[in-house]
């Protein structure tokens, strides 16, 4: 059970032993450290994304009441690897008027923010890449980041659908990262720590869940906005843009957008994880289980929820983050203000 | 801000214009404020190929036309002829009609709800309908071994009678069908993103829909209460009790509401047909080789899109000398030009989804 | 002694009517309603405060005319130059307060219903706050300046208020000339607080009063004296700058029962009394102040006797009365006038209200031109003749108790002629002011009109102000002990012994008065016509406000133009001239140097970064120099 | 060769790289873009000057709102009608205000070298953070709610500056 | 060794190509994007003043933090003056917004 | 199906011998161009106020104009005939008193060639712009003719 | 209250993912085809009359069929081909098939990889083999009308 719950700080200590053994100075192994994260992040990004793009179509097969893939591999297990070598195998094409060099960068900075974020995720105890003093903070500065790929993209494509898709996720991204950051703040005043591990541990006797339902799900929306997801997935809008953003993407450019998204939408709920579930905390199972239980658990809800919804119109969109949700967070952040001083100096205060 | 408009063409290859509608539209940023609408993409002459087909050779083509309804455009063009040359069809014929135009009905319904609600992005939705669709085409694969293109009414009845394997899969259907209903409106009407979505958009006054003849479920939704099944009805229909569906602000969730209800409204009929069926012979007495006398006739049925007419004119030879359909899509989406401006384009996308059209009718 | 909420808030007692200015002007223009009852809740809170300090003044003895509360604040320090903004509690401040927080008040609730459908209706609330914080800033303040600031504040919102129908011509004139008539008078005022200043050292009016005590210099305090005293001569209309008041009828009623009764003129008279030491230490100056105010009561009623406009008369007659405080001032009893001030407060307010309250019924101001009035408006009639009776002075009105300390101050002190003088006034004020209401209430209808009473809003402040009008003299009437005098004195409380040959003959003259306006109006027993054709010059010269306007006219084009058309000539030609070159000079380099203004910004950050850069090298040149 | 100095170099080269990109490129929403990488650069300086907290708000106001906000300017006043890659092309001191920069930059060099800074190698507190929110809501709470009001002020004034005019005319 | 020299060089060039673009472009915007350089590379001297010659002191932190507030105040009024512009002129090229000469 | 209102008999109060009938075939009415749309504004008036299809018929020697009109109301049908010169196909647009006669006609011209006047926008709607000719006419000869006789 | 029916949509889809999931495993389960199934066609040669009523028969002259004369002046095929490119698979030449030689048969897979093998030749291939689709033929179970008590 030890064993197992440090399995991978074991691994990491046992990399920079051998690097040090292996007579590297410390600076070198440093870096070498840093190196293995990074791969173990782009790792972590790449298996996770096919996984989930897999478990998207399994659970969107289920609620249609179909099977979703279950030809290659056992039970179609395989199926998105083979899509994936189709993909990396297609023709890259750029189309004439576009400006190529921004489409082709556009594809290849979507997943920066990403892969930074992820490196203060607390997987486990322990198990951050970086942990941060400004963890959060530096959250939502780099996640603030993901939407200039998706406007390089959009404008680059030359194409109208592409523009008005890119433009619309700008709008939205900008908007509901705003309650975002408000409904984290909540969960900061309480745990007093901007530290994602100093957060998960101020969780170890209750989840911020129950102090914090309305933070919780105000985030769940915006994470969903934040990662343009259905039923905030206007700047694809299928039916409505075609493809939007991703409109003159394709072949292993386009499975670059859809793994970075599946990646946002990890990031996202492992942030949720982290901030509201609990992180690694949990009975029996080793922390990082736990913690990918509980991400898996809110990836299934995003699935879950863009399988059922109609997509919402641009307006009500808008609306809906500054008119609803942003006085929401603000009252949520004001109220738990409040309380986290009574808490803390009692009511003696007049 | 005072911006530059730009043109957009919407379609004829876009996901959402139900196949190859082309509308030209004048975006303001988001916002409709010019509309063009052009058709004829998947134009086939069937009004012209016809002119060189006998009259029972012009049933299939009619399937083609709304190919999600097959059956009901068999039913009309046949009662057209009948008119023509004053054929009484036998009752069981009759019923057997009623019985599977519904049906039909039903399953275009399905179609169009389903394809309504995706296209406003609700991926799901378009399952859902689809499954009770699939049990209506095997029903119809039953009686008429083909799924979507029939060809099963006559003139004078119907081909054959209903298959064996017909009854028990209808029974099915029966037992089956209004759990879908009951699911179906849980998971839609009153789910507050579509409501926002179709509630006030698109609105068509009455008088608007009567001006442009807009029929079936887009004029009853506008509050004019005009069922052709009702106000005369044709074939058995003036033997069943049901109700026409009619909305109240002629917007698209009224459109919704009014397909859901019609929905409803022909299950119950379709119960009472398959109660009351008679015994009998399914064809009447007619010639082999169909020589209509001189003349012409016009005949219009409620079909699931609107009404679909039928001009036939007869210079007394095997073949038609002319045949004119009124397609109820075509004369449906003219008024969409009017319709999507001030409006966005994803309510365009709701307003297009909402009327329920199809291409293959419209462009004839 | 200091458990009173009104002097722990006294400085929400001028501020809060600027909360309902700057509330109004800024947020609630559009919302009538909510304008007028942030004035009216401003307003009240002012007078429960003051009521408040009255309060105090009135059952603590300690805070007297020689011992009064002081608050103060430094305001400006510089050096040399100490002004501080205070609050001076006195019973002469506590009952200048309430009359004019209690006045405004009302008025302001008056307005409510006068002016409901005026487009203007929340600036009018707005300026009433303004002018109300001015005045009752004024009121409490403790150093001339802080007064010369909120008095000049208060000639602000007067011309405001004054050109409130600013689309009209008269009222832009008459607001211009109030204006400019009260500069004139400021200015002297101003230099009079100036020489104060500069000879003590101090605006303080407790420093000063010792100062004067302790000072040698009488003509230095004459001259003064004098000079501050133009002040009052210019805000409370003594002559020769009487003129503005007429015509400032031209804004709307309730501004006008403000400006006459409570307010602006109070204010001349109110600096009369708070600087009392300054003017009462040389002889020549109250004598002065006393035969300037005699003159100018007869003076003005005079002209009243005449006029034909409803509002005009009530002016002149406000004329008349401020004459007769500033009189009673000059006279040496300063209780005497400020008690004057108080009751005419209430009957001049309430004639004014019922003014307006006709106007607003009838839309007609002459006088001549109504007629049975008293008919059809039952309330605003009897108010109307409570007023009458109490300017008139028939006891136990108002009037008749203040008007009677003057008279018998004036008497003891031994100015016979202001006695006489006054008397005569008194006489004229009873026969014009019946004129006025036999005229204007009873009688037949004179033209078409349809009156009705006023809603309740404008009646119950006339009720209010009646029951003040009939009982307010009571507080100083010489048979009350702790009256008015007990509380506001100068030096030592004095009760004027009761005198009464001096009741009995005013009361006679006051009905006498009253019995002619009855013969000729209402009897027509003499006709009025003929005596105005049988003294026809006598009439003319008093219809037309003995020419004053006219004087100044003459002087104004013929003598100061005169003089100005010299300076004219001057300016133009030798000061002009050498401006004009110097300015052709420089145009002229200026046309040929534009071309270098390309109007492209990047052309001039380009010139200024080589000039930094030039200028960094030779200047630092020699400095890096030093460093290696 | 210090693991600092490689990262000051390796910054120093993306960040001035990318700013002479932002000069010199053609297409202005290409400079946007190069200007964020410089913004990018320069939050990475911060975070070598252990200026963690500031590097995040660089991040977070430069490279996530700032440069959206260039980006949509641009595109408002960016039309169809000629060529994107002539949108942001230089004027006539192309030549001129090179010297003069130069020159600019020789002077303030000039006086960076030979300034005798007094240098004192104290420790950076590991966390400021705290520090800076205890710093500027005591000793500079006056700023700093002036600044909110200044963001405010200047929130509205885009508004109303940007809006369209109606009844110009 | 990194010294304050080194950070100090990097602003000035920062500055002067900031400088530069906004002396030598058309475009109003991109003068816009260029004083955001400059702006900027004041921030870098800020920061690393305090650095290397007062430690324990955060004053420059703060300063580059209001340095900041201003540019964003001072970016959103500049585009909105330019759209303003725009809108009046249908261009933004400084060469021809020359309204400020006689 | 027997209409509620005698439509003859008014058509004639209105129009006496403008409007010919068919005794035998009640629901049928022939009119010339220059009273159609007299006629259509009439019957709407009179109740028959749905405009549900425009067809035509090349009968060869001259074409025919053939307009159905239901009412929203009742069941009553109501065959408006006209016949056109075959050279010269000319007749007025009926966009202005239905809105759907837009489309219905521009299908007409397309297909037939008849020219509808005063319409908004007469332009080929099935067929594309450069489509020469107009293919229901009996005389319609296709590039590329179909393989059967 | 707000959000209800997106609750009550969570609620129908949640459930959905635990009902049985109705798609056909196809290639490994075969469907099951209604009776009268118009698949593909087969002719049996020895049966035909060679009369040509499925060839006239056809909208869209699919079938083209040669006759011979035998040796004792019967009309013999002599050649059949259907080209299902044109078919409309409407069943109106299996229904004219007076000897119900032409017949529809189950068989549903009828892609192909060479364009001409679109075109069916009965003659040669007549696909005896294949299960037979009811279509026009006489029915093998319950061929009486109504339903099945």
């Amino acid at each position: 059970m030890e064993f197992l719950n440090n399995i991978f700080v074991n691994i990491a200590q046992w990399i920079r032993e051998l690097l040090a053994a292996l007579g590297f100075s410390p600076v070198w192994v440093e870096m070498g450290m840093a190196v293995v994260y990074l791969v173990a992040i782009l790792g972590v990004c790449v298996l996770v994304a096919l996984f989930y793009v897999l478990w998207e179509r399994k659970l969107a097969g289920y609620i249609q009441r179909r099977p979703g893939p279950n030809r290659l591999g056992p039970n179609g297990w395989l199926q998105t690897i083979a899509d994936a070598m189709k993909l990396l195998t297609k023709e890259d094409v750029v189309p004439q008027g576009a400006d190529r060099i921004v489409h082709l960068l556009a594809a290849l900075f979507i997943f920066v923010p990403t892969v930074l974020a992820l490196a203060v995720i607390p997987f486990g105890e322990g198990m951050a890449a970086l942990d941060l003093n400004l963890g959060i903070f530096y959250l939502i500065a780099v996640t603030s980041l993901s939407t200039i790929p998706i406007f390089m993209a959009g404008w680059s494509s030359n194409n109208k659908y592409s523009l008005v898709g890119s433009m619309r996720a700008v709008a939205q991204m900008v908007s509901y990262e705003i309650p975002l950051v408000f409904s984290l703040l909540g969960v900061i005043l309480i745990a007093g720590t901007m530290k994602l591990q100093g957060v998960v541990e101020a969780q170890s006797s209750v989840w911020f869940i129950v102090l914090q339902p309305v933070a919780f799900v105000i985030f769940l929306i915006c994470a969903i906005a934040e990662t343009n997801r259905a039923p905030f997935d206007l700047p694809e809008g299928e039916s409505e843009l075609t493809a939007g953003v991703y409109t003159e993407y394709s072949g292993m450019r386009w499975a670059l957008f859809y793994l970075a998204e599946y990646c946002n939408m990890f990031v996202m709920s492992s942030v949720a994880a982290t901030m509201f579930l609990g992180g690694w905390h949990g009975p029996l199972l080793p922390g990082w289980l736990w913690f990918l239980l509980k991400t898996f658990l809110i990836m299934s809800c995003f699935i879950w929820f863009r399988w059922t919804f109609p997509r919402i119109r641009v307006d009500h969109l808008m609306n809906f983050s500054w008119k609803v949700l942003v006085p929401l967070s603000l009252a949520n952040v004001f109220v738990t203000g409040i309380g986290v001083y009574i808490y803390n100096n009692g009511l003696g205060w007049w | 801000m005072k911006t530059q408009t730009y043109t957009l063409n919407f379609g004829p290859q876009h996901p959402s214009t139900h196949g190859v509608l082309h509308v030209v539209l004048e975006l303001d940023g988001e916002i409709c404020v010019g509309s063009k609408t052009q058709i004829g993409y998947l134009h086939r002459g069937i009004e012209k190929l016809v002119e060189d087909r006998t009259y029972p050779q012009v049933i299939p083509y009619t399937d083609r036309l709304d190919y999600l309804s097959g059956m009901s455009n068999n039913l009309v063009y046949v009662q057209t002829i009948e008119k023509l040359m004053g054929i009484e069809v036998p009752e069981r014929a009759e019923y057997i009609r009623v019985l599977l135009a519904e049906l039909m009905r039903i399953a275009s319904h399905m179609v169009g709800i389903g394809i309504y609600i995706m296209d406003l992005g609700a991926v799901s939705a378009v399952f859902y309908p689809f499954i009770e669709r699939e049990k209506i085409l095997e029903l119809m694969s039953h009686i008429s071994g083909g799924r979507m293109t029939f060809n099963y009414m006559r003139i004078g009845g119907v081909a054959y009678d209903l298959h064996p394997d017909f009854y028990p899969e209808l029974d099915n259907f029966i037992n089956e069908f209004p759990r879908f209903i009951e699911e179906y409106h849980k998971l839609v009407d009153d789910n507050e993103i579509f409501k926002a979505r179709t509630k006030n958009i698109g609105v068509i006054s009455a008088e608007k829909a009567m001006s442009y003849g807009l029929t079936g479920p887009n004029l009853r939704a506008s509050g004019v209460d005009y069922d052709l099944r009702k106000i005369s009805p044709y074939s058995v229909y003036d033997r069943f009790d049901f109700e026409t569906a009619v909305g109240k602000n002629g917007d698209c969730y009224d459109r919704y509401v009014v397909r859901m209800k019609e929905v409803e409204e022909s299950f119950k009929i379709i119960k009472q047909a398959y109660k009351e069926m008679p015994e009998g012979p399914v064809m009447a007495k007619v010639p082999k080789l169909i020589k209509p006398p001189v003349g012409d006739a016009y005949h219009q049925a409620e079909n699931p899109k609107g009404i679909l007419g039928c001009y036939v004119v007869s210079d007394g030879s095997p073949k038609p000398y002319r045949v004119h359909f009124r397609r109820p899509s075509f004369n449906n989406i003219s008024i969409y030009d009017e319709l999507f401006i001030g409006h966005k384009i994803a309510d365009i996308v709701a307003i297009l989804a909402s009327f329920d059209i199809v291409l293959g009718e419209i462009d004839a | 002694m200091m458990e009173s909420i009104g002097i722990k808030y006294i400085w929400l007692v001028p501020l809060a009517p600027l909360v309902a200015f700057i509330l109004i002007s800024l947020l609630f223009k559009r919302f009538k309603m909510l304008s007028a009852v942030t004035a009216i809740v401003s307003m009240a809170i002012s007078f429960i405060l003051s009521l408040d300090i009255l309060r105090l003044v009135l059952t603590n003895h300690e805070i007297t005319m020689n011992n009064p509360i002081e608050i103060a604040v430094p305001w400006i320090d510089i050096n040399g130059l100490f002004i501080e903004a205070g609050a001076l509690i006195d019973p002469l401040t506590a009952g200048m307060l309430f009359v004019v927080t209690f006045i405004s008040l009302l008025v302001t609730i008056y307005s409510v219903g006068y002016m409901h459908d005026d487009p203007g209706f929340s600036r009018f609330f707005s300026y009433l706050g303004l002018f109300v914080f001015s005045m009752l800033g004024l009121v409490i303040a403790n150093n001339y300046f802080q007064m010369f600031f909120f008095w000049e504040l208060v000639g602000l919102c007067s011309y405001l208020l004054i050109g409130f129908y600013y689309y009209k011509n008269s009222a832009a004139d008459a607001n211009k000339k109030a204006f400019i008539t009260n500069r004139v008078a400021d200015f002297g005022f101003m230099l009079g607080i100036i020489i104060l200043f500069v000879n003590f050292d101090t605006f303080n009016f407790g420093k000063l009063a010792e100062a004067i005590n302790a000072s040698s210099d009488l003509a230095l305090i004459t001259l003064a004296g004098i000079l501050v005293f133009v002040g009052p001569i210019g805000k409370s209309g003594q002559f020769p700058l009487h003129v503005w008041l007429p015509d400032a009828m031209e804004g709307p009623t309730p501004v006008s029962a403000l400006i006459h009764a409570a307010t602006m003129v109070a204010a001349g008279v109110y600096l009369l009394a708070r600087g009392f030491i300054l003017f009462a230490s040389s002889t020549t100056t109250i004598t002065f102040i006393a035969y300037l105010g005699g003159f100018t009561a007869l003076f003005a009623a005079t002209i009243a006797v005449t006029q034909r406009d409803f509002k005009r008369i009530l002016a002149f007659s406000t004329l008349s009365q401020l004459g007769y405080m500033v009189m009673a001032i000059g006279i040496g009893s300063l209780t005497a006038g400020m008690f004057h001030l108080t009751t005419h407060a209430f009957f001049k307010a309430l004639m004014f209200l019922c003014a307006g309250s006709v106007i607003h019924a009838l839309h007609k101001q002459d006088i001549f031109e109504m007629g049975g009035v008293f008919k059809e408006m039952k309330i605003t009639g009897t108010c109307m003749v409570i007023g009458g009776l109490a300017i008139a002075g028939i006891p136990p009105f108002a009037g008749f108790w203040s008007k009677d300390e003057i008279l018998l101050t004036a008497k003891a002190n031994g100015f016979t002629l202001l006695y006489i003088m006054a008397s005569i006034t008194a006489f004229l004020t009873a026969f014009y002011m019946f004129r006025l209401i036999f005229l204007a209430f009873f009688g037949e209808k004179r033209s078409d009109f349809h009156a009705h009473e006023s809603p309740l809003t404008m009646t119950i402040p006339l009720i209010i102000l009646a029951v003040f009008s009939i009982f307010g003299g009571f507080i100083g009437a010489p048979f009350v002990e702790h009256g008015y005098a007990s509380y506001v004195y100068f030096g030592e409380p004095h009760h004027p012994t009761p005198d009464l040959m001096v009741m009995v003959s005013s009361t006679l003259v006051a009905v006498a008065g009253i019995f002619l306006a009855w013969l000729i109006y209402i009897k027509k027993a003499i006709s009025a016509e003929k005596i105005a054709t049988q003294f026809a010059p006598i009439y003319k010269f008093l219809y037309n406000k003995w020419y004053i306007d006219e004087i100044y006219a003459w002087f104004f084009n013929k003598i100061v133009l005169g003089i100005s058309n010299v300076f004219n000539w001057c300016d133009r030609y030798i000061v002009d001239g050498i401006a004009h070159s110097i300015a052709w000079i420089i145009r002229t380099s200026g046309y040929k140097g534009r071309y270098l203004h390309t109007g492209s910004l990047q052309t001039y950050g380009l010139v200024i970064f080589t000039a930094v850069v030039v200028i960094t090298l030779f200047l630092a040149g020699p400095v890096v120099g030093g460093v290696q | 060769m210090d693991l600092q100095v490689i990262a000051f170099w390796i910054i120093a080269f993306v960040t001035l790289g990318s700013a002479l990109a932002v000069v010199y490129l053609t297409n202005i929403v290409h400079s946007a873009l190069a200007l964020i990488m410089t913004f990018l650069g320069i939050a990475s300086l911060y975070l070598t000057l252990h200026a963690d907290f500031l590097a995040a708000v660089q991040v977070l106001v430069y490279a996530g709102a700032v440069s959206i906000l260039i980006v949509f300017g641009i595109m408002l006043i960016t039309r169809g009608e000629g060529r994107m890659c002539e949108t942001n092309t230089f004027g006539k001191y192309k030549y001129t205000a090179f010297v003069v920069i130069a020159a600019l930059f020789g002077v303030i060099s000039y006086f960076i070298i030979i300034t005798p800074w007094q240098v004192t190698n104290g420790i950076v507190a590991e966390e400021n953070m705290g520090t800076i929110g205890e710093v500027l809501f005591n000793n500079f709470v006056i700023p700093f709610e002036l600044a909110a009001i200044l963001l405010t002020v200047a929130m509205i004034g885009a508004i109303v500056i940007a809006r369209e005019v109606k009844n110009l005319k | 060794m990194i010294t304050l020299n080194h950070y100090l060089l990097l602003s000035a060039i920062l500055f002067c190509i900031g400088l530069y673009g906004a002396l030598s472009k058309k475009n109003a915007i991109a003068i816009l994007i260029s004083i955001e350089l400059m702006l900027n590379a004041v921030n870098v001297n800020l920061v690393a003043i305090t650095k290397f010659l007062t430690p324990g002191d955060i004053t420059g932190q703060i300063f580059a933090l209001f340095v900041i507030v201003v540019a964003a105040c001072e970016v959103a009024l500049g585009l909105a003056i330019v759209v303003a512009i725009y809108r009046d002129r249908s261009t933004v090229e400084v060469e021809n917004l020359d309204w400020l000469k006689w | 199906m027997k209409n509620e209102k005698n439509y003859p008999e008014l058509l004639t109060g209105r129009f006496g011998d403008k409007t010919v009938f068919n005794p035998e075939k009640p629901n049928e009415v022939y009119t010339d161009g220059d009273n159609l749309i007299s006629v259509l504004e009439f019957l709407k008036n009179e109740g028959l106020n749905f405009l549900a299809d425009i067809s035509s018929v090349d009968y060869k020697e001259y074409f025919e104009v053939v307009y159905q009109l239901f009412s929203f109301d009742n069941s009553d049908h109501l065959t408006i005939k006209v016949k056109l010169d075959h050279n010269n196909p000319q007749v007025p647009s009926a966009t202005a008193l239905w809105e759907t006669a837009n489309w219905l006609e521009r299908e007409v011209y397309d297909l037939m060639g008849i020219t509808f006047i005063n319409h908004p926008n007469l332009e080929r709607i099935l067929t594309w712009e450069g489509f020469e000719g107009h293919p229901l006419r009996k005389d319609f000869v296709s590039k590329k003719q179909s393989s059967r006789k | 209250m707000y959000g209800k029916g997106i609750l009550k949509g969570l609620s129908v889809t949640g459930r959905n993912v635990f009902r049985k999931r109705l798609t056909e495993k196809y290639p490994e389960v075969k469907p099951k085809l209604a009776e009268r199934w118009r698949g593909s066609f087969q002719l049996d040669v020895n049966e035909c009359i060679a009369c040509g009523l499925c060839e006239k028969s056809c909208p869209n002259s699919a079938i083209k069929l040669t006759t011979e004369k035998t040796e004792d002046n019967k009309k013999r095929l002599s050649s059949y081909k259907l080209d299902r490119s044109y078919c409309l698979f409407c069943g109106l030449c299996v229904e004219s098939c007076p000897k119900k030689c032409l017949r529809f048969t189950k068989e549903f897979e009828t892609a192909v990889y060479n364009k001409d093998e679109v075109v069916l030749d009965l003659f040669n291939n007549q696909n005896l083999s294949a299960p037979t689709s009811s279509y026009a033929q006489p029915e093998k179970t319950g061929v009486t009308a109504g339903k099945e008590e």
